[in-house]
């Protein structure tokens, strides 16, 4: 077990899989100088340019590209650099890379990972901080990862290279300095199955990405508080472990759903209404949701702190359901 | 495609009679069609390419079987002269269950990777990052098959048209662009809407060498595309083909083109390649009687075709759920 | 008051207002044919080339054109043709239009309409079909639309153009033909006010846009067997009428959102999960939702229909629903 | 802009004192932000333009105050030189209430809309489309403004470069395309990215008419964009003008850009276009002294606004929901 950064994780995690694997590859800006984090640092001089490409600023030809290339049965790793810039390829990732499967009759097999390190980013502002996770759960075909540790990063990212599923795998890029522990072998971790991050009988708090830390943070003072938080870390939002979360919902009546996106439109809500609909309304006594306020990422500190979710608002809203 | 008996006038006349049936079984294909959707056999849209035969026919005719297209929502002609089975086409076009995408696809989705058919594509210019990308996955793998894009002039003022024949040139990937050029994108005249030159000064400006050639005459396209994928083939990069071209028919199926001008029509009607090749056939002493033959076959095998598919098996609505992803994928109830 | 298709209503607006305010003009492709559906039919006579721009197929430019001009003071509609095709437009929307005014500090007025004809059109297959007016509810900076009626249409197609916000309107493509009364002069409809569609106390149901003339019919069949249904069309989803529907579940003590969209990450869970945190898990009874699986839209008849939401699968998700 | 005393030479003698003027602004105020910025003033990410300072002024000089200007990620050049507020700026990038932007902005995001500065942009390409778009809007209200539109060598890219191009030639709108060419995109160089002869080729292809011009020299810059907004002006629809430069610093303003050839910034260093037109004013005889004031001023102007952002009042954490929507705001609570 070494002890490293989440970025150096999931570096290790694909340097596995294009050891293991010759039809492994990556495409996006500056990879060949080790990707904007460095998460690629090293594979050119490992791998060659035919594997490890460079590209323009071309985001619909990094995305469409990387589809072509998995339609004839290589394995690309698709690097969007900054979640944001997706949107100027929405139509080959929305339109074709989760469709061709189905539009074709299963005769296309579109095996690409598409790395978005996405999230709040300190101070960066609107156009460099999106997280919008949740849309993609909306959308046939696609897997959505959304791993929040160094162990989990890497196992999932190996998954979701060996999947022959589109992976959208979401880095979260506040947290690529954290460290933890990741074996020396790196084992996949099966989607849908969520980390049981905390147990406590008090209320269950579900989680993902960037707020998970805080998250656990939160926990810890609420313990000191006297209420015992059930954590789940999703992991993966599709598919997601709605098993774990009725189970823990089962034994605590309390849901809190914490996650950095906006809450209106985010995945808080399908989790809230799956669990109404799964146990009726009978089977919980409150629930809750906190995310980010409808409005978009401010540049300034003061406004960032203002509406991102953070320790304080989770256990605020911890002890409020409690309360209630 | 058919071969019809051995004749005088030797290869070049084989590949010319080849030619004229890939021609014919395309526009029989798609005359069948026609007249299914009209009789409400075949439900959704329907694009037809009736009179841009010869560009299809003249590019395939140069591809491998393990080489690769793209295509765009006028793909039935690229589809068959790839070699995709007719069968499963016209089913799919009738939403059965055998069609090549078991019924899911229809006409705008057509696919057969059996034979190297990538897809169409609803979106103009969307198989564009695919082809591209598909021959880079192909140069990865170590492999000589080399991919064509078929695209309309619609294309060219879509973004990806820049980003792909970019790309291609960069990574020296074994691409054939086919620009076919019909002077339309739905209702609207590709000239009023495309400023400078056109497509040939827009690929060079990108560094992809161009030959242009008339659409319409099949050998013409045929010669082109033969001298351009030898050039890919060795490995010299991207190519592109500009192929101008007439559609006599609307836009989709119910557009009764009447915004097209009657003259030009009348004129795209002499200049057709279908009849253009059968002209030269003729002259070239080929029996008529053999050329009718070869005609006659084609459209007896599209109404058998469409006769199958008409009594065809639906799909089942289980398979509804099926090829969607492989993790959480979702079950019917 | 005159008897007209939902498209001529939308036409009828956009022509009153074009009359109105000469600020106010069209782009998008054929428009000056009058639009794939007739939507500006004779615009171009009247109004000009210069108000009316037949563009090409430059959906990047098409989008991001018409926020520049508007940041200049003019009023366009952008006419996306079909909704799908907006996914080459995502960067110029959602990084663009959606933010300009909050990133500059409320110097920017985007006041553009964006008109994307949406959801499943018969056998038009995967790329032809979308319905994610949900993923718009998630972006701050917007107004979601999603009329149902030829009046509705009309009245909200007048308050966009007049609206300083962004207004993104999801024409129901499936519905122009529908007829229905349209005043000679068509007054603006607020955002964020529900049309109380049907009156009833056993269970409240929710709708919107395509769904909405299946969900009265099974309204209609649902009172032949006893059950009265508390409708609500929703009319825009941002701003939404929580006031409307916390009333009517107050009364009936049951929720059914019934959206033509994906159900999982539809705006149905947004809904859900509101009136639970707003009602508590007491406030009611019973809650589901009706949409469609998570499955791309197929184009054979039969799949189709296996997939679609329709008046049968409302009301047995109705009659459901009071049972327990 | 500041214009010194009287002097000998006339008006091209003011002309080239004044994009001295402006030039050493933009220096004086990006080299203060970069201090600050390394001193944890100023937080997120700045993207700096030094070298470069030739083409913001050498353009906007030609510009009126109610022309428009659109930008990219590396925006205070052009905004200064298109004369926007200097406390607005400096108090955006610090996040202070009083910037341009009242915080929600900062660097990547810079825009002062009352001198027509319609924005910087965090997405490469990001402005092309609404400099074009803003142009037809002063078209059809019967303006007779025009629009610059600001964008690196990685932009001639992104799709948006054609799209942007060709609607600008379709409706001859006035627009002047200013590609500033320092040879990098980030980390990579763009001649390893960028197929064909370049962004003039692919301009004209696109049927927009170009010039190419020695971005260092700022009095170049100027002759050659005052001859392209003339026949802006006169309705010719758009122009492109190439300026080839160089930036010294590195991508943002934590890049040491040590991937950077010494050799080549030692030569950068020589052909800056600050020390160019410095040598040149000398040359001509405008005193050693008088041109020291001129610097002078600048930096004096700069770090007073440096130091009055630092002690300018934050915001307040309630604006945050402010400017967001008018139907449908959120409220804090
Ligand atoms: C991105 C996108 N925009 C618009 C459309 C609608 N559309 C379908 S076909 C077509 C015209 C395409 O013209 P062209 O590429 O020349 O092909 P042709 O129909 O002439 O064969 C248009 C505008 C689309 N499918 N995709
Ligand atoms: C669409 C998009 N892709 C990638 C990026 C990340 N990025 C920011 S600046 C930059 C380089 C831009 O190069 P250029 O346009 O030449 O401008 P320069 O930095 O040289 O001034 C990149 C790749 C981005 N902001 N937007
Ligand atoms: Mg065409
Ligand atoms: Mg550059």
């Amino acid at each position: 077990m070494a002890q490293v950064t989440l970025v150096e994780a999931a570096r290790l995690a694909a340097l596995q899989e294009m050891r293991r694997d010759p039809t492994v590859w990556v495409l996006g800006e500056d990879v060949a100088r080790g990707g904007l984090f460095g998460q690629y640092r090293g594979f050119l001089d490992e791998f060659g340019e035919s594997r490890i490409v460079s590209t323009p600023i071309s985001e619909s030809m990094i995305m469409g590209g990387g589809l072509g290339a998995a339609l004839v049965g290589t394995r690309p790793i698709i690097e969007m650099r900054i979640f944001d810039f997706v949107m100027c390829a929405m139509d080959e990732l929305v339109n074709q890379v989760a469709k061709v499967r189905y539009m074709f009759g299963g005769q296309a097999k579109p095996a690409v990972v598409v790395r978005m390190p996405h999230g709040i980013w300190r101070n960066s502002a609107a156009q460099h901080s999106q997280t919008l996770e949740s849309w993609f759960t909306h959308i046939p075909g696609v897997v959505v990862a959304v791993p929040a540790t160094p162990a989990d990063t890497a196992g999932l990212l190996v998954s979701a290279i060996r999947s022959d599923d589109p992976v959208l795998f979401f880095d979260p890029k506040n947290l690529f300095p954290v460290t933890g522990e990741v074996p020396e072998v790196i084992d996949p971790i099966p989607f849908g199955r969520a980390r049981h991050a905390r147990q406590g009988r008090d209320l269950t708090i579900v989680t993902w990405s960037a707020l998970v830390p805080q998250v656990e943070e939160a926990g810890a003072m609420l313990a000191q508080r006297g209420i015992e938080a059930d954590i789940l870390d999703l992991r993966t939002l599709w598919p997601w472990d709605e098993e774990a979360v009725a189970a823990s919902l089962g034994r605590t009546g309390r849901l809190l759903v914490a996650h950095e996106a906006v809450t209106v439109g985010g995945f808080g809500g399908e989790i809230v209404a799956r669990m109404v609909e799964r146990l009726g309304p009978g089977g919980m006594k409150a629930v809750a949701r906190v995310g980010q306020p409808r409005v978009p990422v401010p540049f300034a500190p003061p406004l960032e702190d203002a509406l991102k979710p953070d320790v304080a608002k989770v256990v605020a809203a911890a002890e409020a359901l409690v309360r209630r | 495609m058919s071969t019809g008996p051995s004749l005088n006038g030797g290869d070049n006349r084989a590949r010319l009679i080849a030619l004229y049936g890939t021609m014919c079984r395309i526009r029989a294909f798609e005359e069948t069609a026609l007249a299914a959707h009209k009789a409400g056999e075949i439900p959704g849209p329907l694009h037809v390419s009736i009179g841009q035969e010869g560009v299809a026919a003249g590019v395939c005719t140069n591809l491998r079987r393990d080489d690769r297209i793209t295509s765009n929502h006028r793909g039935h002609g690229h589809a068959l002269a790839k070699g995709a089975g007719v069968s499963g086409m016209m089913e799919e076009l009738f939403g059965r269950a055998g069609g090549h995408c078991r019924g899911k696809g229809g006409s705008m989705h057509i696919a057969d990777f059996s034979v190297g058919m990538l897809g169409a594509n609803g979106v103009v210019a969307g198989g564009i990052p695919i082809a591209v990308g598909a021959a880079q996955g192909l140069k990865l793998l170590g492999r000589d098959s080399i991919v064509a894009c078929f695209f309309g002039d619609g294309a060219i003022n879509r973004g990806p048209f820049l980003e792909g024949l970019n790309w291609a040139v960069l990574y020296r990937l074994p691409v054939l662009f086919v620009c076919e050029d019909n002077g339309v994108a739905a209702f609207t005249a590709t000239a009023s809407v495309t400023a400078g030159p056109g497509v040939v000064a827009r690929s060079e400006a990108l560094g992809v060498p161009c030959l242009s050639v008339d659409g319409n005459d099949a050998a013409a396209v045929d010669e082109a595309a033969s001298r351009l994928v030898a050039e890919i083939r060795a490995g010299a990069g991207p190519r592109l083909l500009h192929a101008t071209t007439y559609r006599i028919t609307g836009h989709t199926s119910t557009d009764p083109a009447a915004w097209r001008d009657p003259a030009a029509v009348a004129a795209a009607k002499e200049a057709e390649p279908i009849g253009r090749l059968r002209a030269r056939l003729l002259a070239e002493g080929v029996p008529p009687s053999f050329l009718a033959g070869i005609e006659g076959e084609a459209r007896a095998e599209m109404s058998q075709a469409r006769e199958a598919a008409l009594s065809a098996p639906w799909p089942d609505p289980a398979i509804a759920w099926e090829d969607v992803q492989d993790s959480g994928a979702v079950e019917a109830h």
